[in-house]
């Protein structure tokens, strides 16, 4: 009976407030599995919020939402972010500790062998950096960083909060092989973005926000 | 539960040793306060004086609080926030690691900070070495019941200034129990009933923690 | 010559100094009516409080100074702070410990809340947090800068330490080896031993000095080797 | 000059009003540790007791220490340093404003704590009203020198620990100048002699930040 | 007799270090006034790194350098950076004033009219958003208002950090139009960029930098 599997994102009418300004104005989005979706808009239009909200790192505060199973009003948002790999504006690791021990902590976090960290570290580029702290890494460093630890995490939701940014040319490439992979692994992928992806074999759909909505759906 | 505490506690730790915060800076502060509640009391107090005790637990005091706010602003440098909750760690472990590492660095400081007591306020060596099991457990007390406040200030405009109006409170009646029984175990009295208090505190704020420390995590 | 002389007689002189110190004062120089044996400790203790407040305090302050002031600043006299700042944290040490021993008999207890013994162990513990600050510090020149304030600001404990003893009635001894107009009060041998004991340690101060100094320079030269290597390797870095 | 120190106090106090930090959690931790020192006390020595002075300074001590943080603290969110840094405001300037600033919220929180003292420790109020203009000038002299000190420690690694260690030593005298001239104020006695020294301390902290402030700042 | 105006940067064989680390290995660059050069190379290359050096944001290690007439080993840093515009990787304001608090604070600090400040504001499209608090803007806001800080400083030499991370299409076009304007104004401008400028228009010289030194240089 079953015809098509559930999607892993379904919003109706999302709403979110802030200090009571709405970030999202009421969204209404299905994402099935193995897909990618690209969320462009202008600035401020909201797309940052709607990625914290698919990963459970803000509330709803109206309409109904599941991701991942895990509904958005009443299930459990700490179940929800174990299974999405987030990529955020800004680097997101321990200072103080090193590329390394970063990883490490991640990797045991998850219950991952510690075997995987030198293949991630290498996939990423950062070999000769494997031991300098993370706040001594330059800008593409630091996102470089967070593609490794979300190498690590093998989520079924990736968030990917305007990934290009501070990525030099070989960064890209291998970030869209990356993204290849990735979806052709089953996972959802969801970007955000202000280019068009590099890669045309991606043949994503593009979802156009403004002002907290979603304003075009192209596919 | 018991491995992502000893994971998170690892961490922390190992920041510790890496920014030497503690040794070069609060235990070297704890010296100078000790020194200068010594001036304060003026020399007739002094020498083996019935305020060693109290002297010893407000520098505690003191340097709790200063080790409360650099385990919670570990966790909260630019981005760490929102990758680590995807890590979607047991909050129970987390709970229980952070616990563990601020006790071992409140033990470190004790352990000196009685040196010290032994050496410049004239306190009885023997009646020191009396008091360590009870001023262990206080101090394990101290380091939960800090970690749960910590939780509870964190992330918020000016927690450094939040956190000590809340745990204040709270901190009074363990700091109470301990000056009791460090004082009994000088001067001879009933050393077990502040024992227990203190070790009913350590049991009750661990339960607590291990029970809501989810709660306070932000979303 | 004379410019290879001085630095490599330092060493030798201290020792024969102190040695001699040694000598004096353990077997040359009478017992005390009151003290009895413990009176030796004279020979010791002063001269190591001199040394800790004004020679080698003084010195990491005037190198502070001279490195604040625009004309003189140079890498040199951050490095003699730094060091001087080191060895001063060793005498004050020193004359903590030897206060205590002194005090243990006299007083009855090693310590008491005297404001000259309170005040030598905050300028112990503000020695210890200038070395805080340096670490605190990655920048060489910023650290310069900082440390140079900070010294500044932490002598001004020292004429604290010393008018103590004038300011709150206590039981540290007052002046008791110079009065204020700097006339002797202790004489005959007792006074010749002091005034070794004085050169001495004040030798071995500038001894340590330079020994850490040496250690210092060196160091950095080990590590501007290691620049240089670091150097290349970046220039490869960009190679392919 | 002038004109900087007055764009940065304005700056600083404007920043404080729009967080708040002042009103809700500095004056709280004020008024609670005061009830907690009273306590600690014990009926039988309040009600005018001679300690008042000593507790009122103690306390004003704390709040000091967790208001130099928080001055410094605003100019390093994220990228403020680089940008505020290419004004090229002049040093002496900042200096001032920022003490300024400082010492207006001391001065409204002394109000708080004197008012505390007075209701809580049975302090007498005409002893307090007399004890007012010291009261200034010391806490004048705090805020210039916390500055300074503030500077100092700004930036490295765990500044927050590192502040109450350099600063201590340096703050002790102003608050024994304080507390005496306070008790002379309350009990009769020689006022000018501390008062005296407050001024002569206030004046000369402001000189050397002045002269040094430039220095202090980062490159 | 002097044929050529002296050029705004002159470096020669510039070194930098930072924790024993070389960030520049030996930079030789001599920019002319009114020109407009992007600098590009990997990740890690020393984009940030020059643009800091040549903003007197960090201290030269070896070699010499010029920059706007003050000499980078001896000269007055400050007065370096008073006539330097900076935008770095991160926004750069205090997150607790609103857009025009800050800009406010930028034109006093700079004697600027603060009636060039609405108009900026509307320049970079942030009319609507001028009174929200800059912790709460988006990330392409915040970088829309380090524009806006720009535009009242009317800098001799622009230092840019991958200015168009995170800004819209719209936010970029303008940006172009604001680069011709800068330096038909005489201004120097220096871009660190990954990818090339929009504008054809604008024609700029590319310097490649590699492993900390400038390897390619086209114009
Ligand atoms: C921990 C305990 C002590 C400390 C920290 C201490 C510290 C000092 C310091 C800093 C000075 C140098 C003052 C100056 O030159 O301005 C000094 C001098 C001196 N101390 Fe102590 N002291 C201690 C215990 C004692 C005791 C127990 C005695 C003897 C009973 C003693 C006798 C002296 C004498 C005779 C001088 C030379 C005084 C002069 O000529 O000005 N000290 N001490
Ligand atoms: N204190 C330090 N110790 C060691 N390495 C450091 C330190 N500070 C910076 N680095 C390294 O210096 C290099 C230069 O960094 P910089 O920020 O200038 O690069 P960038 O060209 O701006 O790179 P991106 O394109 O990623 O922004 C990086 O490889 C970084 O890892
Ligand atoms: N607490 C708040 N109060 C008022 N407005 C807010 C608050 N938080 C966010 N905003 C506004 O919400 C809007 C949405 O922000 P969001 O970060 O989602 O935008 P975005 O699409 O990611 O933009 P960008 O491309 O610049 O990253 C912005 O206009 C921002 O100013
Ligand atoms: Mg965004
Ligand atoms: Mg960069």
């Amino acid at each position: 009976m079953p015809d098509a599997p559930p999607p892993v994102v379904a919003l109706h009418d999302a709403v979110v407030f802030a200090g009571g300004f709405p970030l999202l104005s009421g969204v209404d989005l299905d994402l099935g599995a193995g897909t990618l979706s690209v969320v462009t808009g202008a600035n401020g239009a909201g797309k940052t919020s709607l990625l914290r909200l698919l990963g459970g790192l803000v509330a709803l505060s109206g309409g109904t939402g599941t991701v991942a199973g895990v509904d958005l009003g009443s299930g459990d948002l700490r179940q929800l972010r174990r299974r999405v790999g987030w990529l955020g504006h800004e680097g997101s690791f321990y200072d103080d500790l090193s590329v390394r021990e970063n990883l490490t902590f991640a990797a045991r976090a998850l219950g991952r062998p510690t075997g995987e960290i030198a293949p991630a570290v290498a996939r990423v580029g950062l070999e000769h950096r494997i031991d300098t702290s993370a706040k001594q890494l330059s800008a593409g460093q630091r996102r470089r960083l967070g593609l490794a630890w979300l190498l690590l995490r093998r989520a079924e939701l990736w968030l990917l909060d305007e990934p290009y940014a501070s990525l030099d040319d070989e960064g890209r490439t291998f970030f869209d092989a990356l993204l290849g992979d990735v979806v052709a692994g089953g996972a959802t992928v969801v970007v955000s973005a202000h280019d068009p992806l590099r890669s045309a074999a991606l043949a994503p759909r593009t979802l156009t926000l403004a002002g907290g909505r979603i304003v075009g759906d192209v596919s | 539960m018991i491995r992502t505490a000893l994971l998170v506690a690892g961490k922390d730790l190992r920041i510790e040793l890496r920014s030497r915060v503690l040794l070069w800076q609060v235990v070297p502060f704890g010296v100078m306060a000790l020194l200068l509640c010594g001036l304060a009391l003026g020399p007739a107090h002094a020498g083996n004086s019935p305020a060693g005790p109290g002297l010893f637990y407000l520098v505690t005091l003191l340097v709790t609080l200063l080790m409360i706010n650099r385990s919670q602003a570990v966790e909260r440098t630019s981005g760490t926030r929102s990758s680590v909750a995807t890590l979607g760690l047991d909050p129970a472990g987390v709970f229980l690691g952070k616990a563990l590492a601020l006790a071992v660095e409140l033990w470190v400081t004790g352990l000196v900070l009685l040196a010290g007591a032994v050496l410049v306020l004239h306190t009885a060596l023997h009646g020191a070495l009396v008091a360590l099991p009870s001023i262990a457990v206080t101090l394990g007390a101290l380091a939960a019941a800090g970690t749960l406040y910590g939780a509870l200030t964190a992330g918020g405009d000016g927690s450094a200034t939040l956190l000590p109006v809340l745990a204040l409170p709270a901190f009074a009646p363990l700091l109470i129990a301990g000056e009791r029984s460090f004082s009994a175990a000088l001067h001879g009295g009933a050393l077990w009933e502040w024992w227990v208090i203190a070790a009913v505190a350590l049991v009750a704020y661990l339960a607590v923690g291990i029970l809501l420390y989810g709660v306070l995590e932000e979303s | 010559m004379t410019k290879q002389l001085f630095p490599r007689l330092l060493g030798p002189v201290t020792l024969v100094l102190l040695a001699l110190t040694a000598w004096l004062g353990l077997w040359v120089t009478p017992r005390d009516a009151v003290q009895g044996n413990l009176v030796r400790l004279v020979y010791v203790h002063p001269a190591v409080a001199w040394v800790a407040l004004y020679v080698s305090f003084g010195t990491a302050t005037i190198a502070s100074v001279l490195y604040l002031w625009k004309r003189t600043r140079s890498i040199v006299m951050d490095r003699v702070a730094h060091c001087a700042m080191e060895v001063s944290v060793v005498f004050i040490v020193l004359t903590l410990i030897t206060g205590s021993i002194w005090g243990r008999p006299t007083w009855g207890v090693w310590w008491a809340w005297d404001a000259r013994l309170t005040s030598t162990a905050i300028l112990g513990v503000l020695a210890l947090g200038y070395l805080a600050l340096r670490r605190a510090n990655d920048d060489q020149a910023l650290r310069a800068r900082r440390s140079a304030v900070f010294a500044i600001l932490a002598a001004i404990n020292v004429p604290i330490i010393h008018f103590s003893v004038d300011w709150w009635k206590t039981l540290h001894q007052g002046a008791t080896v110079f009065t204020a107009n700097r006339t002797l009060l202790i004489h005959g041998l007792m006074a010749w031993t002091l005034l070794v004991s004085f050169l001495g340690f004040t030798l071995l101060f500038f001894w340590l000095l330079r020994a850490r100094y040496r250690l210092e320079v060196s160091r950095e030269r080990a590590l501007s080797v290691s620049l240089d290597e670091a150097l290349t390797l970046r220039r490869r870095e960009g190679a392919f």
